[in-house]
């Protein structure tokens, strides 16, 4: 276990690596910097070193990176270009809580709606509830979140005025993102849930159960939901991946001051050092989520210790 | 007891024999082709997104030659139109017809949705069939390339790509294939690696079949299957993050239409015009809709084995 | 009688890493000979290593160490690709699942005739469906069943099918890896008595493998018995149930079940304890200790030579000498 | 009465995408107290979906279409499933082919005895606990403390299916019903298991159905045996008499087919052909195609049951008044 941990950071460190050099370099290649505008070249040239130089643009680029990778590996980002004198980690800080707020309700409306139709689904497979579910599961993967974060904006914040439109007020103001971000989420869960109920309600060990005289919700509770949840914890991964795409689009929309829409903005005006620190805080996160869930799931499932065992 | 006794003493003669009927197959004569659209006939869905899909493929080559309008021309006498016989979907804030627009988007979101599957399908097959046909060392660095690529969240580098490169069609099929082939790539080697140790491979082996006849004739017919429902599922993906990525403002821009672009355009105006957004939205929901329940339906009837 | 050896085994050894450290051995060093036109059985259970034996001799894996002599040709040296040809024409092997053994997405006509294409046997495609069509007679099925596909036909009837897929290139020996234990009783018959058959009319050499005792004696002449990678007793089939000398086989034999309500129901049977060790770092010493009434120190230290204790009967255990 | 279970008329379909495949076609057999009898025949004969059936665990796309299934008075193929959860595991249990996947492999296995226990019994905890270490004791579980709180991966194979016999042994059923228990294990293995099983039938008041087609397993272990083809039975005997005069021409081509080892040098008799499709069964006789003295009444119909001695009945019309002329040697 310990040596499986270890090669999984192994990787960790290169992959990061990799999304740093690419990161840092495609952005070096972007046609110009946020002070190419025309305020900028009013400005007489030694304060256009000057600034340049504040912001070590007039290095080679190999130094600017060298300087950038350590800094990172200090926990620095740097100084927003934006919001000039504004450290991007102090940026990053004060943004974050309406995100978190709203990607856990996300996730959390998300997983239990999802589990609940999922399991109702294979267990009354081909009904109705389990018809609702197919539906919903296509739906919700199919339907773009900001289409739907648009359209519940419009008809529950604007045509009937049940909830707040826009603005960051209150609780109240996070409901319709929450809910905007988490049918996806509902639609990939219930529709993981109801494959994996399936296949573990056709194994061997149901029959067993059901020999044992047991109730078929007995059944269904002890044996297939129990089965069936804990490989959930594998796309954990990938939700988070949706989250995050999602909250682009829909903290535009509502106005968050999230991180999602500071992304969006930095990407508009050209602001590097926050886009930088944004994918690399992200990417950081996302492989931390996958070697976490990775982790859980072989400890949860004794059936993964078995292979582990032997591969090893 | 009577049933026994009625039965003519005549038939109590030696029948003859049918020698060639002890292994007569009664069963009607199946190619596996046929018996997969057998299964996927009794799918009425994903038979009816079938249809919806080829209508609205066949709208997104036609409607646009045929409209009377062009998507691109404006009327500033008749901005915000609401639809009507003339301008079946209405018009937008330049006057330009909606309907002309969306299927110009439509085919738009179509081409780019396809060529981003086929750059992937052409990338991603040919590195996990390199990996898993050489084997060895090669496929334990292409291995280990793809564990460190896995890792990196696709949308990170197709906003970064789409920021550098140029906008367009073009940039967006590209930032796309540059991501999204290594899910092909694992399938593929995965498939081909078990198909490698299918009995009959090993017996094709034995029998001296040269290595390009066993690719031919066994491991590509093996294979097709699974990197054809693969493709159904790139398809949608990439005309979803084409439309995400117009809509947040890095994809394509005006007056180039796409699905993305005009839903973009929708929302701006969405409280006092919603037909705007609402066709649109329409449009892409159902190309969505349709390619995923035919790719549930086209893997359940032809592998029933990969239900997932 | 002197009987000519068609194929000589020495040392034979085929190991596989499964992982750092682990060496799985599941052929560790078996040496015996093939006589042309008999038909050699190995048994032994599941995980003993006979199916690699096989795979290894014609080649599917590469040998770890030992010596495959075939007809005076080391198949463990570099052959060149025309030697490597020539020899899939005379060795060919029968595969155990009759469902994974045939491609679904070829007719039976292309599969029976890929040993024909593959050595440029036929003139043209009238000649390829001609023979095609004899083998199928061959072995029992028609000329109808050539446009078929492979999943229209029963267990018994595919395994048919990759019979004829061997014989299409007319070959001398043939490893039968299993070829009856996915079949049913009725069916398991029909196919040994068409090797049987075959055998007769083409002089066939046969390796037959399979962990079903009984049906390996009917068809075998002489019998080896695997355990955890090594031969434990080679002799004739006769002598094997006659006069059984490692306790393993002893075991094995009394284990299986007779058809004879009357016999069985008496008999006294050796119940061995426990269940295969795993194949992996096996430890030093006699590898059936763990479960042998007999055993003692001496067979947990020391392995005991393979050694001919009468005349064509081998063993290898400390206990017979 | 000595009669624990009765089978009357047993017809089960089987729905496909094709139609539906007749997989019992009408059979009857009876079951008596302390007896093993065994069903043989090869797949696809219907000789575990009929016994399937009698517990009510056919797969969804399966019914009995006719016919009853009688044990203690009841007609049990009629009863709802609630009543039917009551009789399961305490009454009738079974046991399955696959050691490797009828365990909950995330489960452990001293919990998987318990559910058995705590369904059927009011046992306390602590008394589930002892009685589930005696019943591993009971099948010969060496250390059952440890085994108890294990997982079903640490265990080999013989080891597993040694604990699903002790789950559906926990309730002291009246009858086991073991679907090809030893098919799925190896030679000594098998041993093992078969020695195990006639070891408890001595120790307890038990019946046992034995689905098999190994007909050495049969003379090890049973009574009487039902021979079943094509979605019939077409004989029953006693285990002895089946061996020493088998009747119908499926049971002696069955017994022909196989090797025997304490004989040296004999032809095997294969029987040729494949089972008939049970998509579309035939009129008469199933084993009529495959058959060496077919007659022109076996297309036609389906013969009667011939009783040969008490316990003896064979369906062929070969043993018809009427067939006497007709020469079955050779």
């Amino acid at each position: 276990m310990f040596k499986y941990i270890c090669k999984r950071l192994l990787y960790i460190v290169l992959t990061l690596f990799v999304i740093l050099t690419a990161t840092f370099f495609l952005m070096n290649k972007l046609p110009g910097t946020p002070f190419d505008d025309e305020r900028f070249s009013m400005l007489p040239p030694e304060d256009q070193a000057l600034v340049l130089e504040q912001y070590g643009l007039n290095e080679p680029v190999y130094i600017q990176y060298l300087k950038y990778v350590q800094n990172i590996l200090k926990g620095k980002f740097g100084e927003s270009y934006v919001y000039a004198g504004q450290d991007v980690s102090d940026v990053l800080t004060h943004r974050i809580g309406p995100s978190v707020l709203v990607g856990a309700q996300a996730v959390l409306l998300g997983l239990t709606v999802g589990l609940i139709l999922g399991i109702l689904a294979a267990w009354k497979h081909n009904t109705g509830i389990d018809y609702f579910t197919m539906i919903v599961a296509v739906l919700g993967v199919s339907v773009p979140n900001f289409v739907l974060a648009a359209l519940l904006q419009y008809f529950i914040g604007l045509k009937w005025g049940i909830l707040p439109v826009a603005f960051w007020e209150s609780w109240s103001s996070s409901i319709l993102p929450s809910i905007a971000l988490s049918v996806s989420v509902i639609a990939m869960i219930a529709r993981f849930i109801r494959t994996e109920m399936l296949d573990v309600l056709q194994q061997d060990y149901i029959i067993t159960a059901k020999a044992k005289g047991l109730s078929k919700l007995k059944v269904l509770m002890n044996h297939a939901v129990r089965n069936s949840i804990i490989p959930v914890i594998t796309i954990l991964g990938p939700i988070i991946v949706n989250i995050f795409t999602g909250s682009l689009a829909v903290e535009n929309i509502y106005s968050i001051p999230g991180i999602g829409s500071l992304f969006v903005d930095s990407i508009k005006m050209n602001d590097y050092s926050t886009i930088m620190a944004i994918c690399i805080c992200y990417s950081a996160f996302y492989i931390l989520v996958i070697l976490v869930t990775d982790v859980l799931y072989s400890l949860i499932d004794p059936r993964i210790r078995l292979i582990s065992n032997r591969a090893e | 007891m009577m049933k026994k006794d009625n039965i003519s003493k005549d038939l109590f003669i030696k029948a003859k024999v049918k020698e060639d009927e002890k292994d007569k197959i009664v069963r009607p004569k199946l190619t596996a082709l046929q018996d997969g659209w057998i299964r996927l006939k009794k799918n009425k869905a994903a038979i009816c997104c079938l249809f919806i899909l080829i209508i609205i493929i066949l709208l997104s080559c036609f409607a646009p030659v045929f409209s009377k309008y062009k998507y691109y021309e404006t009327d500033y006498l008749i901005t915000f139109n609401s639809p009507s016989p003339d301008h079946w979907f209405g018009t937008d804030q330049f006057g330009r017809d909606l309907w002309a627009r969306i299927w110009y988007g439509a085919r738009i979101s179509l081409i780019i949705g396809f060529a981003a599957a086929f750059l992937d399908l052409f990338v991603g097959v040919t590195y996990g069939s390199v990996s898993a046909l050489i084997g060895g060392k090669t496929d334990t660095v292409m291995q280990r390339i793809i564990e460190v690529l896995i890792g990196i969240p696709h949308l990170i580098i197709v906003i970064l790509l789409m920021m550098v490169l140029p906008a367009g069609i073009i940039t967006i099929v590209v930032a796309l294939a540059i991501t999204g082939w290594v899910n092909m790539a694992r399938l593929v080697r995965a498939q081909i690696l078990k198909l490698k140790n299918q009995e009959f491979v090993l017996a094709a082996r034995v029998l001296g079949t040269s290595n390009k006849e066993i690719i031919k004739k066994h491991l590509i017919p093996n294979t097709v299957g699974v990197i054809v429902i693969n493709a159904m599922f790139t398809i949608p993906s990439a005309i979803f993050t084409e439309a995400f990525l117009s809509f947040i403002g890095i994809g394509l821009q005006e007056p180039a239409a796409s699905l993305g672009v005009l839903i973009n355009n929708g929302y701006q105006v969405l409280h006092n015009y919603p037909y705007l957004l609402i066709f649109p939205a329409v449009v892409i929901i159902l190309i969505m809709v349709c390619f995923s329940i035919l790719g549930d339906g086209l893997r359940d009837a032809f592998d029933p084995r990969m239900r997932k | 009688m002197e009987r000519e050896i068609l194929l000589k085994i020495k040392n034979l050894k085929k190991h596989f890493n499964v992982g750092k450290n682990q060496i799985l051995k599941a052929v560790d060093g078996v040496s015996f000979d093939i006589y042309r036109g008999e038909t050699f059985g190995v048994v032994g259970e599941s995980g003993c290593g006979k199916s690699t034996l096989g795979r290894t001799i014609i080649g599917l894996y590469n040998a770890t160490e030992g010596s495959i002599e075939y007809d005076g040709i080391d198949l463990t040296k570099k052959t060149t690709s025309k030697e490597n040809r020539d020899l899939t024409k005379r060795i060919q092997m029968i595969f155990q699942d009759p469902y994974a053994s045939l491609n679904q997405r070829m007719k039976v006509m292309d599969i029976v005739a890929e040993g024909i294409d593959a050595h440029g046997l036929s003139k043209n495609s009238q000649d390829r469906a001609q023979t095609v069509v004899d083998l199928l007679n061959t072995v029992g099925l028609q000329e109808e069943h050539t446009n078929r596909f492979p999943h229209e036909f029963s267990g018994g009837q595919r395994q048919r099918i990759g019979i004829a897929r061997a014989l299409a290139v007319n070959p001398e020996f043939i490893i039968c890896d299993e070829p009856i234990s996915a079949l049913d009783v009725s069916i398991q018959a029909q196919i040994i008595n068409l090797l049987k058959d075959l055998q007769n009319k083409r002089g066939l050499t046969y390796m037959f493998i399979a962990h079903d005792l009984s049906m390996v004696k009917h068809i075998s002449n002489r019998i080896g018995v695997m355990y955890l990678g090594n031969l434990v007793e080679l002799t004739t089939s006769k002598e094997l149930f006659k006069k059984p000398l490692h306790p393993y086989t002893q075991a094995l034999l009394s284990a299986i079940p007779i058809p004879n309500p009357k016999i069985e129901k008496t008999r006294h049977r050796i119940i061995l304890e426990g269940s295969l060790p795993s194949p992996i770092n096996v430890k030093e010493g006699c590898k059936f200790s763990s479960r042998c009434a007999k055993a003692d120190t001496i067979c947990r230290e020391k392995s005991p030579e393979f050694v001919e204790v009468e005349k064509g009967h081998y063993v290898a255990c400390h206990f017979v000498k | 009465m000595n009669e624990v279970l009765k089978v009357e008329n047993l017809n089960v379909d089987i729905r496909t995408q094709f139609g539906d495949v007749k997989a019992v076609r009408g059979i009857s057999f009876n079951l008596n107290k302390k007896e093993t009898l065994a069903i043989v025949g090869e797949s696809g004969s219907g000789k575990s979906i009929s016994v399937k059936s009698i517990m009510q665990l056919l797969p969804n796309n399966g019914r009995i279409s006719k016919g009853s299934i009688t044990f203690e008075g009841d007609d049990i193929s009629k009863f709802s499933d609630r009543k039917m959860q009551n009789i399961r595991g305490s009454d009738i249990s079974m046991i399955f082919q696959d050691p490797m996947t009828s365990l909950n492999p995330t489960m452990t296995i001293g919990k998987q005895i318990n559910e058995v226990l705590k369904k059927h019994t009011n046992m306390t905890k602590e008394e589930m606990k002892a009685r589930a270490l005696e019943i591993l004791e009971l099948v010969g579980i060496s250390s059952p403390d440890k085994r108890y709180k294990q997982y079903p991966h640490q265990l080999s194979g013989g080891m597993r299916q040694r604990v699903i016999i002790a789950i559906a042994l926990a309730c002291d059923p009246k009858i086991l019903i073991a679907d090809e228990p030893t098919t799925a294990l190896d030679v000594t293995i098998q041993a093992q298991i078969l020695d195990l099983m006639k070891s408890l039938v001595e120790k307890m008041d038990t019946s046992i159905i034995l689905i098999t087609h190994n007909l050495g397993v049969v003379a090890n272990i049973a009574d009487r045996v039902a021979v079943m083809y094509g979605g019939k039975l077409v004989e029953t005997a006693s285990a002895d008499e089946l061996f020493d005069n088998p009747k119908h021409p499926y049971t002696k081509g069955l017994l022909a087919s196989i090797p025997k080892l304490d004989e040296d040098e004999q032809e095997l008799i294969s029987i040729p052909g494949t089972p008939p499709d049970l998509m579309m069964p035939p009129k008469g006789c199933p084993f009529a195609a495959r058959c060496k003295h077919t007659l022109k009444v076996c297309e036609e119909s389906m013969p009667e049951y011939y009783k040969i001695s008490k316990d003896h009945l064979s369906a062929c019309w070969l043993l018809d008044e009427r067939a006497k002329h007709i020469s079955i040697e050779s």
